[in-house]
């Protein structure tokens, strides 16, 4: 316990060298404007990778979430060009059908016995291509849809200095934690991650243990969606197009193990946050393009191999420690 | 029992013929043409050479991300070579050979922080997929750099021998070299046992850093040879060539039968993977499905092969019934 | 979407004065909070948000900006990718806002989201123009090269060129990209309506990408064999189409458009392996913005007095191998 | 007649990838009892277990819980039942503590919330471990276990749940000899409240002392069931295997001098914080015991040896001639062989061949034909093992994951009899496996030594220590701290050291 939380505060450190480096190179980066909007850019991000930790955590993978989120905007979009539905309602429609995109992930990954990458990797298509179906086309050609609805766009706006997306972040991030942590399900997810043939021996359902972390990423996804969609106060067929990889990265980064049965959520919060502020104090460099992507490549990787030779380290000299103290005994 | 095993271990060239007779039933006069075939060929051609390289990382349980900047790379590396010393014969081969040690470098580089540092091959990857490309920007100044010249390059891409073009029989050579290291040397067995137990590949004297090393380094060779090859084929080198060609890689080896926790595959598997994503796209493109859908056809028909062919693994009758059943046994 | 009709007719009353390079004036300037700034001596900030810098046009662009710019010594042009997603741009938008830019040039990779970013960049008084994707919302100016009418004007091309009748195809782009929406759909509207007897008999996309067009041209070829004509939506496809006609040693029977008119295609249709583009001037579309912008950072206008966007249309060319050689070689971006 | 049964199982088929493994067997529970079920490796207890406790379906046949037909398909019915298992695998969770894994799915919950009572949780644990006196603490994350107290957990388990009937696969098959009899308590304590147990063990002492009755399973058929008084050492082992072993040797030895030259000297090896000051030699053709607990250090100095870790101090000759292990390869090429202690961890590769793994060591001396290996070269060398350590099923191409625990060690065993060795180095080699596999290792073993090669032989099996090894010698937290090398010695004495219980006439070498 006291180790991994060591852990923690090596990797926030990590986090704040980067900002105090960034905020050396450019007096707009510490400002509270700016560092809001940092925690803006994270909080889709993050909002999707809750979901994603918990995938990750049972060794699996998904990599439908930007077309799920492009397939709940353009239904929320319908639903607002069709009906006269009040908003909730349409949040509500869109969040199921990320439940169902989910689901049906957790279904072909768990009955049909697909791999984790293909299935999701299929579905990724399959789900954009349903979105492009249903998108609203005028003239017989795909249009962005604006979703303008006063109170619909409000979401994507902020309550005094604080955006309603970071709010949301925060509270499912507690949320998240909490289920990870300490609720049955949590520890079944490690235990499914960790060793899934254990954990069939220890008689966990294994498939739905699975089958709900797809869901539940499916609704982190439709939440996404409708914090983008409201600030972006429209939507395309081409919506969260990359996200998952950039959602991926900063589990990864949060200390999720691709393997499975390691990370939480504390870990892809901060993982998100690291993200958001390396893409925006790159943007404060006054280079172009490329030195940019250049420089963002080797920061992640020095911040992981600093974060690997750490994690190496401290396992040894944890070890020793223990084992001295068993040999005093 | 023999059949039983001949069925399990052919099943996805079973699939493959399937699909061949609905093509050639769907659209007898212009699927089996052999214009059509080698174009076919042709499309899958970078899928394939790559995936010769990638599946070397695959079964060590890696991933390679980078592997469309790094095409990207070498063939702008290629192309201003050959732009530098004015379209000569011997610059194309130096163009290549710098392309080679461009990709050999970037395996090095792999290699090392994945196995010195243990670093997930994903975030490595990940991360040198942007600097390849920033690279690649900056050698280009972003422009599309093309190169029409001489015919010793531009027959890479686009040169014939009979019916079929140069990199038809460069994917194919790429694979034997790839099936022969896999399937016939020490090496190759040793990553099959690093893939599929790394401790124990080390009690059994086996380095994994040097099986590692060479894993990467061969998947950055082909994506070098990827990236000149398709630098040909386009006449042209600019940043984002390759781009994407990683997910149709994987897609190829996971729907080949690759494992991406690594130790199962098979480089044959991967080929005939390869082959029925080029035959899916091509099915489509000549039935003339609105590319918009094209997604949700391809994606059913990913689903519905892999789940046939899974089935078969666990040997189950392929019923609704049975496909609701937990997987419990299985290995 | 009914800021995208208005759009649409504004566009169709423009085509009239397409010849002209016209710039509609700034109605007299108001009160302004922002401070007016002098280029040759105080420091100014510009920003350049592509849709993706990795395409020849963004780049193009780009270049012509900086050309623009290059005798003022305080001048910093400073781009950023949107990666092709208007989520990238949006969040860039607030990132170029936070810093207290001066100016800002940007292809919306889509109107409506960008609305709101551009909205709130121009009430805190940097002017916005906009490059060939308008944003839903007044700005400053948008500068644009014709799309729904240069498909008209291909669309007559071929007809001409293929004897008003026959099979043709047509290489799409990415679905959901706006100016080659606009693009397709004014060419197959102007099929549709004036060449009865020409029939697009497929479209397939190929996704801007030369190779992947080259692999639907040979299926397209290996399907029909009467295909006279094929269209793509940009001329990184048409170089692929042609690879393709060329391999099926059909070059001669085959009329084969691209649109953008980059330096490449330019070459090729000189060469007689492409029959013709739509070429703008990218470079002249990139230093017209810049000079806007550094009109109004130097003027003490303000946007909100405008009730419509103003626009600048590029004059476009239509390059076939007779006309070709008008394009002058320092032209060819 | 059925009534007196808590449990039965009644003409069971099971086959797998088209072979049968179950052949119509059947199996009777009585309450209170204390059911041995025994076999030679692959003989199907596991997969019996496994299809009684709802891991795997059956393919026909009844169970039948107190009389009454029961469909446990459904592997959550088992609590329900009041049957809980420990599973032969380990089926520990290694990223969870010990208590989560004790309380796995069955969470104490704090009231009106769904949220998990961690304190409460290992209070339980704590006071569960504390009960049976077992080396743990309820908060170790288990991955930092070692193997030995990987199976305690696992056992721990099994006892958590207030079960009727309690089924242990091999329990002891890593546990030293203390944890073991601690076990034994546990078990005779469980009977005397009525508890019914199956218990699968290879160590026949265990189930003579332990067992009311008992079933054999031969070839996935049911051999003979014979009561408690019918249960005659000699008879079982025939009826297991088909032929006469000799199990009784084993419980006192006398130690003789090895006069040969020396072949290892290790002179003060130390790995901080795991083991210090190690020094011994071993002559040629020696067999050298290594005894101790759970967690004495043994495996670490193996692996130091063999060049898998990294030692602080020390020096090691070969044969006169200092040698630095810097890598396995090079240890391998130097004549050092090295059987690991955790064989699915460590011993062999799953998803590969039976041939490919044994092969695995072997291919410098396997012929090539350019850069490729032959083929013919490595089939022959895998029938060559196959046939002199009888794997079974005889298959080369057979995935080594697939096979019976036993037969997985014989492929780890199998790839170091292929070459030319000088020290064999053995940890617990034959945890889990049958008399007749047993047998065949220690006569494998002595072969060896006969030729000359040293051999090094870390084991918790008191009896198997006395019975191969010529000289024993003792470690306790990491150091050496007692050889026996002349004169008889007894289990007793062995355990005693071990212990750290030292009585005045031994202090002297
Ligand atoms: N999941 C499986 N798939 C295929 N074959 C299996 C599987 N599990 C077990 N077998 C085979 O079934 C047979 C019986 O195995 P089982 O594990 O029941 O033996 P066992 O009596 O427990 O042996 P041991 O004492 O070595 O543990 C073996 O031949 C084994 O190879
Ligand atoms: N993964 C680990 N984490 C922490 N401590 C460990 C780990 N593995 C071993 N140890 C400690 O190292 C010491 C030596 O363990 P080792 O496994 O070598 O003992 P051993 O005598 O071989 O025991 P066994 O009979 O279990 O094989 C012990 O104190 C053990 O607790
Ligand atoms: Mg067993
Ligand atoms: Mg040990």
């Amino acid at each position: 316990m006291k180790q991994s939380n060591i852990r923690r505060l090596i990797s926030l450190g990590l986090l704040l060298v980067l900002m105090i480096a960034f905020s050396i190179s450019s007096t707009y980066f510490l400002t509270a404007a700016n560092l809001l909007e940092i925690f803006r850019d994270a909080s889709v991000v993050g909002i999707i990778g809750i979901g994603v930790t918990m995938v990750i955590i049972t060794g699996g993978i998904d990599l439908s979430t930007g077309s799920i989120m492009a397939l709940v905007g353009m239904t929320i979009a319908n639903v607002y060009r069709y009906t006269l539905l009040p908003i909730w309602i349409m949040i509500l429609i869109g969040i199921l059908v990320g439940v169902l995109a989910g689901l049906f992930n957790g279904f072909i990954i768990t009955r049909l016995h697909l791999p984790e990458f293909i299935a999701t990797l299929s579905t990724m298509s399959i789900y954009r291509a349903i979105t492009y179906l249903i998108s609203i086309k005028e003239n017989g050609v795909i249009k962005s849809q604006a979703l303008k609805s006063y109170s619909y766009i409000i979401l994507g706006k902020s309550v005094g200095n604080i955006y309603y997306v970071i709010l949301a972040f925060i509270i499912l991030a507690v949320i998240g934690q909490i289920i990870l942590k300490y609720t049955r399900y949590g520890t079944t997810l490690y235990a499914v991650g960790s060793n899934m043939k254990a954990a069939q021996l220890s008689k966990i359902n294994t498939e739905r243990t699975r089958t709900i972390a797809y869901v539940i990423t499916g609704a982190c996804a439709a939440v996404g969606a409708v914090f983008t969609t409201a600030r972006m106060q429209s939507t395309t067929a081409l919506l969260g197009q990359g996200m998952e990889f950039e959602v991926i990265a900063a589990v990864v980064v949060g200390g999720c193990s691709l393997a499975g049965g390691r990370g939480d959520i504390i870990g892809t919060f901060i993982g998100a946050l690291f993200m958001a502020t390396l893409d925006n104090g790159i943007y404060k460099f006054q280079i172009n393009t490329a030195y940019q992507l250049i420089i963002k490549g080797i920061i992640i990787i020095c911040i992981v191999v600093f974060d690997s030779w750490y994690n190496k380290y401290m396992d040894a000299t944890s070890r020793n420690k223990k084992v001295k103290e068993e040999a005093s005994v | 029992m023999i059949k039983k095993i001949r069925w399990e271990k052919y099943s996805r060239l079973f699939i493959l013929l399937l699909f061949l007779v609905v093509l050639t039933i769907i659209r007898p006069n212009s699927f089996p043409t052999v214009n059509n075939i080698s174009n076919v060929l042709w499309s899958i051609s970078v899928v394939g050479i790559l995936t010769s390289g990638s599946i070397f990382v695959m079964l060590l349980g890696g991933i390679d991300l980078s592997v469309g900047s790094l095409m990207g790379l070498s063939a702008v590396v290629t192309v201003l070579t050959i732009r530098h010393f004015n379209y000569s014969n011997q610059s194309v081969l130096l163009g290549i050979g710098l392309a080679l040690l461009v990709g050999a470098a970037a395996g090095i580089l792999h290699g090392l922080i994945v196995i010195k540092f243990q670093v997930p091959a994903f975030l490595v990857t990940f991360a040198t997929q942007s600097i390849f490309l920033g690279i690649s920007m900056v050698l280009t100044n972003n422009k599309i750099l093309s190169c029409l010249e001489p015919k010793l390059f531009t027959d890479i891409g686009l040169g014939k021998i009979g019916m079929f073009t140069f990199p038809i029989y460069f994917m194919i050579i790429i694979a034997l070299i790839s099936y022969f290291v896999l399937n016939k040397t020490v090496l190759g067995r040793y990553i099959y046992a690093v893939g599929g137990n790394p401790q124990a590949a080390t009690i059994s004297g086996i380095s994994n850093v040097k099986i590692t090393m060479i894993s990467y380094i061969v998947s950055g060779l082909t994506a070098a040879i990827g990236g000149v090859v398709l630098a040909s084929m386009t006449q042209q080198g600019m940043a984002s060539t390759g781009s994407g060609y990683e997910t149709e890689v994987i897609t190829a080896a996971v729907i080949g039968g690759v494992s991406l926790v690594g130790g199962a595959g098979t480089i044959q598997g991967a080929i005939v993977g390869a082959v029925l994503v080029g035959l899916l796209n091509n099915g489509m493109n000549l039935m003339n499905v609105p590319s918009t859908q094209q997604g949700l056809i391809k994606g059913m028909v990913i689903i519905v092969a892999v789940a046939i062919d899974v089935m078969q693994k666990y040997e189950r009758k392929f019923s609704i019934k049975n496909l609701l059943k937990k997987k419990g046994e299985a290995v | 979407s009914s800021a995208k009709e208005v759009n649409r007719d504004a566009e169709e009353t423009k085509t009239e004065t397409t010849t002209e390079t016209t710039t509609t004036e700034t109605n007299g300037a108001t009160a302004s909070t922002k401070e007016v700034k002098n280029p040759y001596v105080d420091d100014i900030k510009i920003a350049y948000v592509a849709h993706d810098i990795s395409t020849p046009v963004n780049q193009a662009w780009l270049e012509g900006i900086q050309r623009e710019c290059e005798y003022y010594p305080n001048i910093t042009i400073q781009s950023f990718n949107g990666d092709s997603s208007a989520e990238n741009q949006v969040k860039i938008m607030s990132e170029v806002i936070n810093q207290d830019y001066d100016a800002i040039i940007i292809q919306c990779s889509d109107g409506a989201a960008l609305a709101d970013s551009v909205a709130q960049a121009e009430s805190a008084g940097i002017p916005v123009i906009t490059l060939n994707l308008d944003a839903d919302t007044t700005h400053s100016a948008l500068v644009q090269m014709v799309d729904y009418d240069a498909g008209r004007l291909i669309a007559d091309k071929i007809a001409e060129e293929i004897g008003q009748e026959g099979n043709i195809v047509v290489i799409q782009g990415i679905a959901g990209v706006s100016r080659t929406d606009n693009l397709e759909q004014g060419f197959r509207d102007t099929m549709e309506k004036s060449y009865p007897n020409i029939k697009i008999v497929a479209s397939q996309a190929a996704d801007f990408e030369k190779e992947k067009a080259t692999t639907v041209m040979t299926s397209f070829l290996s399907q029909f064999s009467d295909i006279k004509a094929v269209f793509a939506i940009n001329d990184a496809m048409a170089e692929g189409a042609s690879l393709a006609v060329q391999n099926a040693g059909r070059l001669n029977d085959m009329v084969i458009w691209g649109a953008d008119g980059e330096k490449d295609a330019l070459a090729m249709i000189e060469e007689g392996t492409l029959t013709g583009t739509i070429y703008t001037n990218c470079w002249d579309q990139g230093s017209t913005a810049a000079k806007i912008a550094l009109l109004m950072i130097g003027s003490e206008y303000d946007s909100s007095v405008l009730s419509k966007t103003p626009q600048v249309i590029m004059e476009p060319v239509i390059a076939t191998k007779d006309t070709v050689g008008e394009i002058a070689a320092e032209d060819r971006w | 007649m059925s009534q007196e049964y808590i449990l039965e199982a009644k003409m069971i088929n099971k086959s797998f990838s088209g072979v049968q493994v179950l052949k119509n067997v059947n199996l009777g529970i009585k309450k209170g009892e204390v059911h041995a079920l025994m076999g030679e490796n692959g003989a199907g207890k596991s997969t019996l277990i496994k299809i009684i406790t709802g891991v795997y379906t059956k393919d026909s046949g009844k169970i039948l819980w107190k009389g009454k037909e029961v469909d446990i398909n459904n592997s959550k019915d088992l609590q329900s039942l009041g049957i809980a298992c420990v599973y032969q695998e380990l089926s520990v969770i290694p990223v969870l503590t010990v208590a989560q894994n004790i309380y796995l799915g069955k969470e104490p919950k704090i009231k009106n919330t769904g949220l998990i009572d961690y304190k409460k949780m290992n209070q339980m644990a704590q006071s569960l471990i504390d009960q049976y006196e077992f080396p743990l603490k309820s908060t170790d994350i288990v991955d930092t276990l070692g193997i030995g107290l990987r199976q305690l957990v696992e056992i721990l388990k099994g006892l958590a749940i207030d079960s009727e009937l309690l089924i242990m696969d091999e329990p002891t098959a890593s546990l030293s000899g203390r944890e073991s009899a601690i076990l034994f308590k546990i078990i005779d304590s469980l009977r005397k409240k009525g508890v019914s147990i199956i218990y699968i063990s290879h160590r026949l002492e265990e189930v003579y002392m332990l067992s009311d009755r008992l079933t054999i399973l031969r070839d996935g058929m049911n051999a003979a069931i014979l009561e408690k008084e019918e249960i005659k050492p000699v008879a079982v082992i025939q009826t297991m295997i088909g032929k006469v072993v000799d199990e009784s040797a084993g419980s006192v030895k006398t130690l003789t001098k090895n006069k040969n030259e020396i072949t290892l000297k290790v002179d003060n090896l130390t790995r901080k914080g795991v083991f210090e000051d190690i020094s011994f030699e071993v002559h040629r053709g020696e067999i050298v015991g290594f005894g101790g607990l759970i967690g004495a250090g043994r495996t670490e100095v193996m692996r130091c040896l063999f060049g898998v870790d990294k030692y602080n101090n020390g020096k090691i000759y070969l044969e006169g001639k200092e040698f630095v292990p810097t890598s396995t390869r090079k240890s391998i090429k130097s004549g050092f062989g090295f059987i690991p202690e955790d064989r699915r961890g460590q011993g062999f590769i799953p998803l590969t061949s039976i041939n490919k793994n044994i092969a695995l060591t072997n291919y410098d001396i396997i012929k090539k034909i350019g850069l490729a290996v032959s083929s013919k070269d490595e089939l022959e060398m895998c029938l060559k093992a196959i046939k002199k350590i009888d794997i079974r099923p005889n298959n080369p191409d057979k995935s080594v994951g697939l096979l019976s625990g036993g037969n997985q060690q014989k492929v780890v065993i199998g790839k170091w009899l292929m070459r030319d060795l000088k020290v064999l180095m053995v940890d617990e080699p034959t945890a889990g496996i049958d008399v007749g596999a047993k047998n065949e290792i220690y006569n494998i073993l002595s072969e060896l030594a006969d030729k000359g090669v040293v051999i090094l032989l870390v084991s918790s099996d008191l009896q198997e220590l006395l019975r191969v090894s010529h000289r024993i010698v003792i470690m306790r937290k990491g150091h050496i701290i007692k050889e026996f090398s002349e004169g008889t010695v007894t289990q007793a004495d062995i355990l005693q050291a071990a212990s750290g219980i030292e009585s005045d006439e031994e202090v002297a070498l």
